[in-house]
């Protein structure tokens, strides 16, 4: 019995020491930084020389057009040895973009670049970002807290051209089904809304039979449409709000046959999309050149971070609409391998 | 952090928990070493505002499991009340005082429903929570505000009542120790977890329900010949676990100032996880409060120091599934040993 | 004489085809030990069941401290003063020895919190524990006692419960010497308080140092009471064993041959300081007699490879083996029939057939496929053979009767060659027509040349079987009783620690 | 294999949900959809088969999932680049998917962990490896590189069965001797029963529930490579989530208890048959795919209380 009770006292006393050690490791962390708490003064940070500006892309899970945007952004802030960049993964979870947001905050970045999973949902962290003096740059999805600036795909108006693009296509009239994004999300009611009033607006007798959700995910897209099919074989076109969505379709109209005879468009415009319109298969998406925009986000985040520019000075959120092309067979050619993302 | 030890030291400190307590230490440690500026006093804030809420997740699932059981609900229990505090504050226009108490009753009784199915239903608690799981996490899905009335996906909720959880104390300043040290701001969100801790530790060690879970777990037919009403305590102890679901999904629910149809998702994991690596034996009888926080701090920690060190987080998956199985090894090591002690030490006794 | 405490009036209850007690008389005066002895089956613990309030008696009543009864329930006997302390302790591991003692009566502080004052809760252990000179603390976790000390909690708790009656059954079956001391010294301190005590036991030694009066039970009816004058081991045994055993002998048809099975100085892992020797000859039943609690089933498993064997050697047929596991005794032709039938001998939701063939497998199978026909023609033969009163023998073995079962677990050896049948309590549970079924199957059995070791605690069926017996106690081979030398007396003076009369 | 009253039930229900949903939608029963609901079937019949084994030796395997996304990548990584032939790639993760159920099955067996701990730790680490290894890029097929051979193999059709139908049944055949003829399948009901009683009848329990790891986890790697070749392109962060939950439900629709030792091969078809078809229901009559977790609940509950009941009446 004795031994029993030694054993537990031994642990005990260990599990102090090494305890007293790491708040003491924690506490020497805390007195190197006091300087960190002068931001909220307003004076603007001063730059010592050789000090690194770190910047992070906190995506809300890992897919291509987050991976083009990084890249792209990656291209303009990589030769500038002053900036440090890492891409995050959210792991499209509201609490984990949360969580990552406060890491940077107290890594002291500069600026967060950030695709929201939710536009609410991020809002308080945007502020908490912005109190602490970090400018935060939003891709795609807006959010609701005024934020540095906001560069996104144009969305709506975009929708409301594939509709057209569509319509012709479709001669006119028959019926169209929509692969669409989770409940939730801003671009979700944005490209919905743009592809229904460009419907009404450019085709009004075209009917939309069917909106499902399939996740943005290319095989969640091929059980969707397989169901929706099913129920209306005469199907004449197919919305996938992004290409993933849009692929998924391709993929079963090639399996039934149907390629010819239903008019397939998606959203974003990334490469396998682009190859599918040479092959013919896809019928069209708006392309964007998301390396464009990472490259456009990225200079913003210079100059807020280098320049001495204060995220607040900005008297209203600074909104970019990417230009786009509705890329169908005609007109794929023109986009360049180097724009291909 | 020295809370942590001074909370520890009342605790009867028994071989395992001294163990988790030394890990927790050494990779404190480790990150203060190697990850740039983990050692800061927002690190810390990060740490308490982030992982507080699964901590307070993390002891609720302990008591299914104290009792043989497992609640996989409990990630689409956040997600359900969440949506509920929604639709009550932006649908319903309820005051905050009233939606808080609806929305615990409402997680104490989505728990105590899988406490039913387990004890009058006789289902294995596996497949019971399993079912619950995607009926709740459906549930979410069909009263989601957001979708049935379309105006609200972009309108945050603003009762103070509701995002007042979100507020943080200068404590440093208060106990005027910032002057002399850089020290963190303690969100609301911790001190409720600290309240729950000590709620539910009380609970379970000095109270007759507490034994009478401990005696559940320990050997379910010795419970019943004492007089144990051994199928209340099944109820309640599930009951629990939704109870604290609803307490974390209040914390999310102020953090974001809205609820998502997919809050809480996987998090039921990440609760069994710290409950394990805290010690829960998933034998039952066998684990307390202090175990699972401490193990939810940890995996918050490890997730934190991966990526101030610009490791990729899916390093933190794989680093959470080697601790959790260190952890059950260990657990395990720990029950044999005994074992061999104890025939070893009934023979030498004739 | 003042007035018992306690007096059990013309008590009987039978169970279907089983007279368990008859007209009982019995009674327990405050402050007395009252021994209570007989053979397994001679009613014992059908009587104790009826003053827990466990089961009710067909007849009789019950007069508890001057209040007549006709049945107890588990409350009133538990608020009548009566505690028990049963030979299977049911504690709670992860709990301490406080809070197992007032388990269910927890002292209470905090109001309306309902806290368990843990501080009162030990305060109020702890005396008993004192007085009971257990060497540990009212705090320490009950998962880390030994066997002895947990029996010491199961005391203090009936102490707890201030019971004036407290009923002990085979107290000291896994005691030290030292350990049995001192609890005969607790309850020597407890009458002298004033606590009476029913103290059930085999170790007649113990009866004769505690017991006032000693009352002897045999065939459910009670043949002798014994005053502390004339209480002596010889006369409780004479008393025990005057029954008429019927001789169901029945002659080998050869003589023993050679030795089959040897055992050399073999140690078990359940007592290892104690090296157990002896031999089983082709065509010989040697029957293991013992007390409870002497090892002979951790012997059993450590022959048929579930134990590890912690020293000595095993010798089949001549040859030394090495078995490591049941597989390996079964490559070697050696059988177990377990203890606990329902849980390791068969799978009750199996068909007859699946369970008989379970073992044997490789030999009804074809390229790795169940020969259904083979499995159903083996199953048919035992079922004839062993005369298993079953329609057909897809019947699920749960839904059989105990002999039956107990037939089918047979079945799945026979089915085999067998070599060697260990047979752990073979009867036990197992009505009597399927009982002497049964042993006439051992018998022809052991006449085809098998050698057969059965483990019993039911005398008749040892001295009825047996061509020799070898007896154990405390996990060593007290002595070996010859078929002429063998009787009830002998077995039972050996059994109980003193050498052979 | 004659068909138990279990089975039998479950089939009743199949006919009576599909009757509904043809009448909802005539087109259901399309040759289209018919083959497309096959397809699907083939794909989620094979891991569901290999989860029965594991349920049966009376323990649970959550990693699935994880493994399912962990061999996918591996084997379109493998094919892609080039470094293997499709049949030698093929080979190589099936024997890797044997390695991870000896692995799962020695921790179970001998060392004694709980598998529902082993497994969870399993879902973790594979899939944090399969991101890991992909640096959490989307493995995929270059666009136009095509394998044939492969493709006409795995996602081709044959009279218009679907290839991985195909694959399923003769899985459901080999597997149905296996578990209900074999000597190794009696052993595995009987240490599902009774780990000890098998014991005791000389049964090597630890090799039974080893091997039994081994089949599971091999012929989820089977699945995985359907899987992959049927999505095309692998995103290791999401590709295969939940489908262990999907696995579990059918398996014990087809009336396995989680307790262990019981079970049939037919019935787990049919019960992956049935949440394939409520799939179709639940995408027919517009109900939000995500609800469709909703269903799925409320049909495990139903099976499993229908199971009680059943198992009620037997026994009295």
């Amino acid at each position: 019995m004795q031994e029993e009770k030694t054993n537990d006292r031994r642990n005990f006393l260990k599990t102090i020491a090494l305890g007293s050690a790491a708040v003491a490791g924690v506490g020497a962390g805390m007195f190197s930084a006091p300087g960190d708490r002068s931001l909220a003064i307003g004076v603007p940070r001063a730059r010592a020389e050789g000090t690194r500006y770190k910047t992070a892309f906190i995506q809300w899970q890992p897919h291509t057009v987050p991976a083009a945007w990084s890249k792209g952004i990656e291209e303009v802030l990589g030769p500038q040895q002053v900036i440090d960049y890492e891409l995050l993964d959210g792991q499209n979870k509201v609490e984990v973009q949360v969580s990552l947001v406060e890491t940077l905050i107290s890594q002291g970045a500069a600026v967060i670049f950030l695709q929201p999973i939710d536009s609410v949902a991020l809002a308080p962290s945007i502020a908490k970002a912005k109190r602490a003096g970090i400018s935060v740059i939003t891709l795609n999805i807006d959010a609701t807290e005024p934020h540095a600036s906001h560069v996104e795909m144009n969305h709506y108006y975009g929708a409301m051209d594939i509709a057209k693009a569509m319509g012709d296509a479709m001669g006119g009239k028959g019926k169209v089904a929509i692969l669409n994004a989770p409940p939730g999300i801003i671009i979700r009611d944005q490209r919905t809304n743009g592809f229904v009033d460009g419907l009404k607006k450019h085709h009004p007798d075209i009917q939309v039979v069917a909106d499902q959700v399939a996740d943005w995910d290319r095989k969640k897209a091929q059980d969707v449409l397989n169901t929706i099919l099913a129920a209306n074989p005469d199907l004449g076109g197919v919305y996938g709000v992004n290409d993933s969505m849009a692929l998924g379709a391709v993929d079963v109209a090639k399996e039934k046959g149907l390629l010819g005879k239903i008019a397939i468009f998606g959203n974003d415009g990334e490469t396998a999309a682009l190859e599918s319109i040479e092959a013919g298969e896809l019928t069209g998406t708006q392309y964007t050149d998301v390396y464009q925009q990472g490259r456009l986000a990225a200079p913003a985040a210079t100059v807020l971070a280098t320049g001495g520019v204060e995220a607040g000075a900005f008297a209203q959120q600074s909104r970019l609409l990417m230009p786009y092309v509705i890329a169908t067979k005609a007109n794929v050619g023109s986009i360049q391998p180097s724009q291909r993302w | 952090m020295a809370s942590f030890f001074r909370i520890s030291a009342i605790v009867n400190m028994r071989s395992a928990s001294a163990a988790l307590a030394l890990f927790f230490a050494a990779t404190i440690v480790f990150f203060c070493v190697s990850a740039p500026r983990f050692a800061t006093a927002s690190t810390v804030e990060n740490l308490m505002s982030g992982f507080s809420f699964v901590a307070i997740l993390a002891m609720g699932q302990a008591f299914p499991i104290l009792v043989r059981g497992i609640d996989l609900s409990i990630g689409a229990i956040v997600g359900l009340v969440g949506m509920i505090v929604f639709d009550l504050s932006l649908i319903g226009q309820l005051p905050g005082y009233l939606i808080l108490p609806l929305a615990l009753l409402a997680g104490a009784l989505a728990g105590a429903v899988n406490g039913v199915l387990v004890v009058h239903l006789r289902l294995q608690p596996f497949i019971a929570t399993l079912a619950t799981l995607a009926a709740y996490r459906g549930l979410t899905y069909a009263i989601s505000g957001r979708q049935l009335v379309p105006g609200l996906t972009t309108t945050p909720i603003r009762d103070p009542w509701l995002t007042g959880i979100e507020t943080y104390f200068d404590v440093g300043g208060w106990l005027g120790l910032s002057r002399l040290v850089n020290m963190p701001w303690v969100p609301l969100s911790f001190v409720i977890m600290l309240a729950v801790f000590v709620v539910l530790q009380v609970l379970l060690t000095s109270t007759r329900f507490g034994r009478d879970i401990y005696a559940t777990g320990g050997n379910h037919e010795a419970a019943r010949l004492a007089g144990i009403r051994v199928n209340n305590v099944i109820i309640a102890a599930y009951a629990l676990a939704g109870l604290c679901a609803a307490i974390a999904a209040l914390i999310m629910v102020a953090r974001f100032t809205t609820a998502t149809e997919a809050l809480g998702a996987g998090m039921e994991l990440t609760a069994i996880a710290a409950a394990v690596i805290g010690g829960v034996s998933l034998a039952g009888g066998v684990g307390a409060m202090f175990g699972p926080a401490l193990g939810a701090f940890l995996l918050g920690a490890i997730l934190i120091g991966l990526t101030l060190q610009g490791v990729p987080q899916f390093v933190q998956q794989i680093i959470t599934g080697a601790i959790l199985l260190a952890a059950v090894g260990y657990d395990r090591l720990l029950s044999v040993r005994r074992q061999r002690r104890l025939t070893a030490a009934s023979t030498a006794a004739t | 004489m003042q007035q018992p405490y306690l007096e059990v009036v013309g008590i009987s209850k039978s169970y279907p085809g089983v007279r368990a007690l008859s007209d009982v008389n019995f009674s327990v005066r405050k402050g007395e030990v009252v021994g209570l002895v007989g053979e397994n089956g001679a009613g014992k613990s059908t009587l104790m069941r009826i003053l827990g309030g466990v089961t009710e008696p067909s007849s009789g009543k019950i007069i508890l401290d001057g209040r007549e009864l006709t049945c107890l329930t588990v409350a009133e006997s538990m608020r009548g003063g009566i505690a028990f302390v049963h030979q299977e302790l049911n504690l709670f591991e992860n709990l301490t020895v406080a809070a197992n003692i007032f388990i269910g009566r927890e002292p209470r502080r905090g109001g309306v919190l309902r806290l368990v004052d843990e501080g009162e809760l030990n305060r109020r252990a702890t005396p008993l524990l004192t007085q009971l000179g257990a060497d540990f603390a009212a705090d320490t976790p009950v998962g880390a006692l030994s066997l002895a000390q947990m029996q010491l909690v199961e005391i203090a708790k009936a102490l707890s419960l201030r019971a004036r009656l407290i009923i002990m059954d085979e107290p000291t079956s896994s005691l030290t010497a030292t350990e049995t001391e001192r609890l005969l010294a607790v309850v020597a301190r407890l009458r002298s308080e004033g606590v009476s005590i029913i103290l059930i036991s085999h170790r007649l030694a113990e009866i004769e140092h505690a017991a006032d009066r000693v009352v002897v039970l045999r065939d459910g009816k009670c043949v002798g009471e014994l005053d502390r004058a004339d209480i002596r081991a010889e006369t409780m045994i004479r008393l025990m064993i005057g029954r008429d055993l019927k001789t169901l002998y029945r002659q080998p048809a050869r003589p023993p041959g050679e030795a089959v099975l040897q055992l050399k100085d073999v140690r078990t892992s359940y007592r290892p300081e104690q090296p157990v020797s002896l031999d089983v000859r082709r065509g010989e039943i040697l029957g293991l007699a013992g007390l409870v609690g002497s090892g002979r089933t951790e012997l059993a498993r450590a022959i048929f490879g579930l134990d590890p064997l912690k020293g000595g050697e095993i010798r089949i047929a001549g040859k030394a083996v090495a078995i490591t596991s049941p597989r390996a005794a079964i490559g070697h032709g050696l059988y177990l029939i377990p203890e606990d039938r329902k849980r390791s001998g068969l799978l009750l939701d199996f068909p007859i057939r699946s369970n008989v063939t379970l073992a044997s497998m490789d030999t009804h199978s074809r390229f790795g496929l169940v020969d259904r026909h083979a499995e159903e023609a083996s199953a048919e033969e035992q079922r004839r053979s062993l005369d298993i009163r079953t329609p057909s023998v897809s019947v699920l073995a749960g839904a059989l009767s105990g002999g039956n079962q107990q037939k089918v677990v047979l079945a799945k050896w026979l089915s085999m060659a067998p070599k060697i049948l260990v047979f752990d309590e073979p009867t036990r549970g197992v009505d009597v027509g399927a009982k002497n079924e049964i042993y006439g199957l051992m018998r022809a059995l052991s006449d085809r040349g098998v050698g057969i070791l059965m483990i019993s605690s039911d005398m008749e069926e040892v001295i009825g079987i047996s061509d020799r017996v070898a007896v154990m106690h405390e996990g060593r081979i007290a002595g070996f009783l010859g078929r002429e030398e063998l009787s009830e007396r002998a077995i039972l003076s050996l059994a109980v620690g003193r050498l052979a009369a | 294999m004659m068909i138990s009253r279990k089975d039998l039930s479950l089939l009743i229900l199949i006919i009576v949900v599909g009757t509904v949903v043809a009448i909802i939608n005539p087109r259901f029963l399309s040759p289209i959809n018919l083959s497309n609901t096959a397809n699907l079937i083939g794909l989620f019949g094979i891991f569901a088969v290999a989860q029965a084994f594991v349920i049966i030796s009376g323990g649970i395997e959550l990693s699935v999932g994880s493994i399912i996304a962990l061999l996918g990548v591996l084997f379109v990584d493998l094919v892609a680049a080039g470094t293997l032939s499709p049949g030698v790639a093929f080979l190589v993760v099936l024997a890797l998917g044997c390695l991870i159920g000896l692995l799962h099955g020695f921790l179970v067996a001998r060392v004694g962990l709980q598998p529902f701990v082993v497994t969870l730790c399993g879902l973790l680490i594979y899939r944090g490896i399969a991101r890991y290894y992909t640096e959490d890029a989307t493995a995929g097929f270059p666009f136009g590189a095509s394998f044939p051979t492969l493709e006409w193999l795995v996602a081709g059709r044959l009279y218009g069965v679907p290839h991985s139908l195909i694959a399923f049944l003769l899985i459901t055949v080999v597997m149905g001797v296996v578990l209900h003829r074999s000597v190794y399948g009696r052993h595995l009901f009987a240490v599902g029963k009774s780990e000890e009683a098998a014991r005791y009848s000389g049964i090597n329990t630890t090799r039974v529930v080893i091997s039994a790891y081994v089949i599971c986890c091999g012929l989820t790697a089977i699945a995985a490579v359907f899987i992959a070749m049927y999505t095309r392109s692998i995103s290791p962060s999401s590709h295969g989530n939940f489908y262990e939950l999907y696995a579990i439900a059918a398996a014990v629709l087809g009336g396995c208890s989680l307790r262990g030792g019981e079970g049939s091969i037919l019935g787990v078809v049919l019960g992956t048959v049935l949440l394939q078809v409520l799939q179709n229901l639940v995408n027919l009559l517009g109900i939000p795919s995500s609800l469709n977790f909703a269903v799925m609940g409320s049909v495990i509950l139903i099976g499993v209380l229908a199971d009680q009941q059943f198992s009620k009446r037997k026994v009295r």
